[in-house]
């Protein structure tokens, strides 16, 4: 049960996998040839679309040399289940860290303390130092 | 040391008749060396329980420290702040890294689990005994830190204050943590790959005993979590040392980011930290009862469910750190949701006392201790969970007495508990089971004591990490102080008991409590290969078949009821 | 006398049993099974195969999100400062980029083969694969190596020295005004790195304002103010591009630069460098596979060695497959 | 002991609070309970009420989990000999369901009304009235819309205040309890926080507190103010990182502060460089030193002959005299840098004035009168 059998007429070891040559060949061309791709789009003004076209390949890369290269086509899936639940807290973690500092990004300053207030008042409209001079002696 | 003599239907399996008792895991190989290189889990497991004991002497003391300087407001036992914060940087550091995140997983767990799988050893001897050594190297590092001036940045670390602070320990202790937590991964891989490859003929997912449930929960966390703390601690050597500047404001770094970065470990860590010791908890319980445990699937079911929660909720650590409104709400929402599988836990081994036949040994004390101290460790999570009262209680003493009453009220309890009710199983021998418990009560009343005068002063609004404070609180820290001195003294009664009993205490029967767990069918001391051929694991939680035999003064388990049990289940 | 009985066996187990059998050469046993490959503690092969490859597994996995920590840095500095990665990214040579990945992919292709080759017996292959392997990481290492040093020549690296204008364009009217630079967040910088055991400069003194050290790690608009002068002729000099980038200084001369530009490096230099002490460590594991390939341990029986660390390496490849487009081919 | 605890505060703050009501006519906060300090501000009774639910909420559980264990332990107690019990239920999916869906619901209902009470704590009112706050190692700086400044907190009672919050070094933290505020400070970017306060606390006692003071004092006195402490640990000085909010009625802060801004045209000329010249230094501390070690700006130590040194002061030159070249250098920092120095330095246009620069400029030349660390005047006993 550790190799299964469609492994086409190859050798069977008592335990794992033989992965067949034309497999591997097969996959380091099309690796090769996906790399040439991404550089090529690369050069190819996509505008917003360049990063999702390039991660799109590499995710297409990385599916490949896992499935063929890593044996998980015909590993146990649980192995599979392990890498896949890693790169999903990978997500979980960017996710969530991802949508706070995008939150909070306006209160940070940008620019040197003369300039503090103009910078807060172009981040955040409305930011409190701004209305300092609306509120100005508002206490009297 | 004379032979037990051995009855025919014999009280302990196979094992005792393969082999003369004299011949069992410490005494099988001799010499300095055959501990030094030895690839026996029980006994780096035995290792590992002293360097975490002797770390926790080391944690205390400084916690002692802690305790008499804030017995009076202003300057005690020291007149310099920067001590003070080293103190109780140290206490922290070491407790939570040296101590409570090895405790029970690397020290109890790597003799227990393999036994309870009647397995041989973990999967990978030889790592185990490497992330052994991983956790000295980072324990001598850490000890080192204190020559090369110590450390004042608090146990988490936070920027930018640890990347600015001229305290010449902070990049070995750095370091150190470092190795500590791949010394964790690395056992956590053991666990899960033992767990899943080594389980014995008859022991399905749901024939597991509980702890190993919490330890295979606590593993998956160790392997998921641990690398993020990695990365962190090396970001944070490498802005401090070369500047590179990712967390550090004033080149364009984001220090709220190392908190994220530091919070996706650190809350997980606490459920490494309490997972195994409500895994204890169940142990105890359902064998001191005599009854099978109450809901089993639930609270299998809840050690996932909470290690898969943990992942999710670790920003209600930073409710005001300048986290937006969102992530706060959002945040806050979800860490509710732990509070579910916890709840039902505690309701769980209510349950399973009723009805039960509940015999109160020395462990079953400390089990009863646990279900009130981690229902008062629990419920004011709530509290804190709540975004409106955490507002006013983070980062006071109320955090700090809520953290200790999980941490230590709970997970260091479990973890003595654990120890006494293994300790006959490690080094067969049984402690003096009265001062057991008297021990047990003096830590009980001493911790509540101590950390329950904490809640009032932290919602009265006393800061934590403080070196004075306003003479209103004094009242409150001297009783803390006061219940602080009591639990020192309930601890040295335990050491007493312990340690006291491996010098001539009675031989214990391989079977003490009446468990029916596979630990419980091998002999104490467990010869170096716990069973001889795999046995076949029974319902662990049926306890029809446990049988008091008075020759042994233990108990001894009829096997004939799991084959019976067994064609059943077929 | 069942005690007899045990003193006789007792020899048999005198030595330090779990040393000798991880190394899987023990003879007898209590249980005796007598595959010299399979270690006391398992029943079967399979089993401890099966337990080789998911801890291999969970290892791979801890390596993901270890890595992933610096993932999430790179898309939050990323999503902070679009600007500073569209432009930075240009100093990347995605050439000798390009040509890494197709190595590192090779090597992988050869790493797989060696498992088939270790799998089928061939002893020949074996070795000549692990060999190609390991000459693919070095091949690597080596166009990493010119690909760093180009940099740290020019001063494109991470934290204070990014502003530093390489020595080079020393005694330039620029580079003398530039000089200040440094010092602009030195209340929060050193220029050369302190021993790992000092603490740096930024412990003694905190910044007076966060912002106000942005202002100077704004580069040659922030310094320029310094003499009085605006910022001069550099100002006019065309944007560098792909091209054009080896002239010494060019980044600091380049008024089009975007505030914090050094960040990008030093997430560049965190994550290649990284991977390189992957890769290190990878060569490491090849050396001794080969070693051990060339005594002969390996057989069709006995391949896990190779095997694991196979995976070693393609998760090596893994990451760089990813690494390549986000810092290399940002448009 | 417990009630004890309790009274002995609620005693205390009960007649404080009735002395204040005394003497502002206002109504006093809500007292001290066993649990909360004095609540103050107006989300006070919000964030009470929501921590009063949560505690009968606890209590009840653990007072049910606590009573049923000691009860069975009790009931089913086993001693040795005896045969074990073996009727007994393993499982019961109902109540066990029952028993996660119930905390389930309970928890949603704390999560809305704690949620609710921290809208209000989050959002401040938008006539809210700013004062800026900078934290720095260790104590902090508040500064009023009419550029007047403080180190405790003076704020108008009966509407909303709103501070915004910035940090010089490391991350710090403004807390005041009987406000049940709190938020971090971070440097490199702000935060704020609101809060309102409509109890009067009337204006400290003339002493000043003594800044080397063994232990500080607590919040509870005679004019009822409020403490406010650093939450976010910062090093040495975390603990001693506390100071006071005094709540003034309108009036009473509008003079205040209107006194605060102009403290220094008070002071006659020639006593300008003693009297103001070490509390004006007080803001420039962090960079500039006296005794000769050169920070993030140059040391003042033996300024003055330095800069008479420089090529472009002198007659005829860009800068008369050495005091045209300071006074610039205050109010323009960028116009010449001296290197290796980076322009670091904020102006202050508009924050010192003429007067402010000149009580400086006296200081410079008179420094060996001033303890060189602290900067406190030596001579005269006018500054004890």
């Amino acid at each position: 049960m550790a190799h299964h059998s469609h492994a086409e007429g190859e050798v069977h070891p008592e335990v794992g996998h033989v992965v067949p040559v034309r497999y591997l060949v097969g996959a380091g061309l099309a690796l090769i040839v996906l790399t040439a791709i991404t550089v090529a789009s690369h050069s190819v003004d996509m505008g917003e679309a360049n990063l999702p076209v390039a991660l799109a390949i590499a995710m297409v890369k990385a599916t490949i040399v896992a499935l063929i290269f890593m044996h998980l086509r015909w590993d146990r899936p649980f192995n599979l289940l392990v890498l896949v639940a890693s790169a999903l807290f990978v997500l979980l973690m960017l996710a969530f860290a991802g949508m706070d500092v995008h939150q909070y990004e306006p209160t940070i300053f940008n620019g040197n303390p003369t300039q503090v207030e103009q910078t807060l008042q172009a981040n955040a409209p409305g930011a409190p130092v701004a209305q300092v001079k609306s509120t100005n002696g508002g206490g009297t | 040391m004379t032979t037990i003599p051995l009855p025919t239907s014999g009280p302990v399996r196979d094992t005792l008749e393969a082999r003369p008792d004299s011949d069992n895991y410490l005494t099988h190989t001799r010499g300095v060396l055959s501990w030094v290189f030895t690839l026996d889990h029980k006994r780096i497991g035995v290792m590992y329980m002293w360097a975490v004991l002797a770390s926790f002497l080391l944690g205390g003391i400084f916690a002692l420290l802690l305790r008499t300087e804030l017995l009076t407001p202003g300057p005690t036992i020291t007149d310099d702040a920067n001590v003070y914060n080293k103190w109780f940087t140290l206490h922290g550091a070491i407790m939570v890294f040296l101590v409570i995140i090895p405790s029970i997983p690397a020290a109890l767990g790597n003799v227990i689990l393999p036994i309870m799988l009647g397995a041989k050893d973990v999967a990978f001897p030889k790592l185990n005994l490497f992330s052994f050594y991983l956790w000295m190297s980072g324990a001598v590092l850490c000890v080192l830190s204190l020559a090369m001036g110590g450390f004042d940045t608090g146990w988490t670390f936070y920027t930018p204050y640890s990347t600015t602070t001229d305290t010449g320990g902070v990049i070995p202790v750095l370091t150190a943590v470092f190795l500590l937590g791949f010394s964790s991964i690395f056992t956590g891989l053991n666990f899960v790959v033992t767990v899943h490859k080594l389980r014995p003929p008859g022991m399905t997912w749901f024939r597991m005993p509980l702890f190993l449930w919490a330890l295979y929960a606590t593993a998956i966390i160790q392997v998921l979590a641990t690398p993020v703390l990695g990365i962190t601690l090396l970001l944070l050597i490498v802005e401090r040392t070369i500047n590179i500047g990712i967390f550090n404001p004033s080149m364009g770094g984001d220090p709220v980011l190392y908190q994220h970065f530091f919070w996706f470990y650190s809350h997980p860590a606490v459920y490494i930290m309490i997972l195994p010791a409500m895994g204890i908890i169940s142990e105890i319980i359902a064998i001191n009862s005599h009854r099978s445990i109450f809901g089993y699937r639930f609270i299998a079911f809840s050690s996932i469910a909470i290690a898969m929660f943990s992942f999710i909720v670790w920003g209600h650590h930073m409710f005001t750190s300048g986290q937006s409104a969102l992530m706060n709400t959002l945040f806050s929402a979800i860490s509710f949701s732990v509070a579910i599988p916890s709840a039902v836990k505690v309701f769980n081994w209510v349950a399973t006392l009723y009805k039960g036949s509940v015999s109160l040994t020395t462990p079953m004390w400390y089990a009863l201790a646990f279900i009130f101290l981690f229902t008062i460790g629990g419920l004011t999570g709530l509290h804190l969970a709540t975004l409106s009262t955490d507002v006013h209680l983070h980062d006071t003493y109320f955090v700090v007495a809520h953290f200790h009453y999980v941490m230590m009220g709970s997970a260091l309890i479990a973890m003595i508990g654990g120890l006494h009710h293994w300790w006959p199983k490690m080094f067969g021998r049984m402690y003096h089971e009265k001062l057991g418990t008297v021990a047990c009560w003096i830590i009980f009343i001493g911790f509540n004591v101590t950390f329950f005068t904490q809640f009032m002063l932290g919602s009265q609004g006393m800061p934590r990490r403080y070196y004075d404070y306003q003479p209103e609180f004094q009242v409150y820290h001297v009783i803390s102080t006061i219940g602080s001195y009591i639990m020192a003294f309930g601890f040295t009664l335990t050491a007493v008991s312990l340690f006291g009993s491996l010098f001539g205490g009675p031989k214990a029967p391989a079977n003490p409590w009446g468990g029916r767990s596979l630990e419980w069918q091998c002999a104490s001391p467990p010869p170096f290969d716990n069973f001889a051929k795999t046995p076949r694991a029974g319902d662990c939680y049926d306890f029809s078949a446990v049988h008091w035999d008075e020759k042994t003064g233990g108990y001894w388990v009829d096997e004939s009821a799991d084959a019976a049990k067994d064609g059943s289940h077929a | 006398m069942t005690q007899i009985a045990h003193d006789h066996k007792a020899p048999a187990h005198g030595h330090d049993h779990g040393h000798s059998h991880a190394h899987g050469s023990h003879g007898h046993d209590a249980h005796g099974h007598h595959d010299p490959n399979l270690a006391h503690h398992f029943d079967s092969l399979a089993q401890q195969f099966d337990s080789a490859k998911l801890g291999i597994w969970l290892f791979l996995a801890t390596e993901v999100l270890f890595f992933g920590g610096l993932f999430v840095a790179y898309a939050i500095l990323r999503m902070r400062f679009p600007e500073v990665f569209s432009y930075a990214s240009h100093y990347l040579d995605t050439i000798m980029g390009g040509i890494n990945t197709c190595v590192l992919i090779i090597s992988s292709l050869t790493m797989a083969l060696a498992v088939r080759y270790a799998q089928t017996d061939n002893r020949k292959g074996l070795i000549t694969c692990l060999v190609l392997t390991f000459l693919g990481a070095v091949g690597f290492l080596v166009i990493k190596y010119f690909e760093y040093s180009h940099k740290f020549h020019d001063n494109l690296v991470w934290g204070p020295k990014f502003y530093v204008p390489p020595h080079s364009a020393e005694g330039d009217l620029e580079a003398a005004v530039l000089k200040t630079a440094p010092a602009a967040p030195g209340t929060a910088i050193t220029v050369e790195n302190p021993a790992p055991w000092q603490v740096p400069d930024l412990a003694k003194k905190p910044a007076v304002d966060a912002s106000a050290v942005k202002a100077a790690s704004q580069g040659p608009s922030g310094v320029a103010r310094a003499n009085g002068t605006p910022a001069p002729a550099p100002a006019a000099e065309p944007a560098p591009d792909a091209k054009d980038q080896a002239h010494p200084g060019t980044h600091l001369e380049d008024a089009s630069m975007p505030p914090n530009t050094h960040l990008f490096f030093a997430i560049y230099y965190a994550m290649t460098g990284l991977h390189g002490i992957h890769v290190v460590a990878g060569m490491g594991i090849l050396a001794w596979l080969t070693w051990r390939a060339v005594r002969g341990d390996f057989s069709s029986k006995n391949f896990t060695a190779v095997d694991t660390g196979g995976l070693y390496w393609h998760i090596v490849d893994l990451i760089w497959i990813f690494l390549f487009p986000l810092f290399y081919l940002i448009h | 002991m417990l009630t004890m605890l309790q009274t002995l505060p609620n005693a205390a703050s009960q007649a404080i609070a009735a002395a204040a009501a005394a003497q502002s006519g206002a109504t006093a906060p809500s007292a001290r309970t066993f649990w909360m300090p004095p609540g103050a501000s107006t989300i006070a009774p919000g964030v009470d009420l929501t921590l009063e639910v949560i505690n009968w909420i606890c209590y009840f559980f653990f007072a049910i989990i606590v009573a049923l264990m000691v009860y069975f332990v009790a009931k089913y107690r086993h001693r040795r000999g005896e045969r074990f019990r073996t009727e007994f239920p393993h499982h019961n999916t109902p109540l066990e369901i029952g028993w996660s869906v119930l905390p389930t619901l309970i928890v949603i209902g704390i999560f809305v009304v704690g949620f609710r009470s921290y809208l209000d704590i989050y959002t401040a009112p938008k006539n809210a009235f700013d004062i800026k706050v900078t934290a720095q190692k260790w104590g902090w700086t508040f500064q009023y819309p009419n550029g007047a400044q403080s180190d405790d907190l003076y704020v108008p009672a009966g509407k909303p205040v709103r501070l915004v919050l910035r940090s010089s070094d490391v991350l710090h933290s403004l807390y005041i309890p009987d406000f049940r505020v709190k938020r971090d400070v971070v440097p490199g970017r702000y935060t704020y926080m609101w809060f309102q306060c409509d109890h009067p606390t009337g204006l400290p006692a003339a002493e000043v507190r003594d800044p080397n003071a063994k232990t500080v004092a607590g919040p509870l006195d005679a004019s009822q103010r409020h403490a406010l402490f650093c939450t976010e640990y910062c090093g040495t000085g975390h603990s001693k990182m506390n100071r006071y909010v005094y709540v003034l009625d309108e009036t009473t802060f509008g003079e205040w502060m209107t006194k605060q801004a102009q403290w220094i045209d008070e002071i006659p000329e020639e006593e300008l460089y003693f009297k103001a010249g070490p509390k004006l230094f007080q803001r420039c501390v962090q960079c500039h030193s006296l005794d000769g070690v050169n920070g993030i700006g140059p040391s003042w130590k033996g300024i003055v002959e330095r800069v008479k040194g420089y090529p472009m002061v002198g007659e005829g030159k860009k800068y008369a005299t050495y005091q045209d070249y300071i006074r610039t250098s205050i109010l323009a920092p960028g116009d010449y840098v001296v290197p290796p120095y980076a322009n670091a330095m904020p102006t202050f246009k508009g924050q010192l004035n003429d007067k402010a620069i000149d009580a400086l400029i006296g200081y410079m030349e008179h420094l060996d009168d001033f303890d060189p660390k602290t900067g406190k005047y030596l001579k005269a006993p006018a500054a004890k």
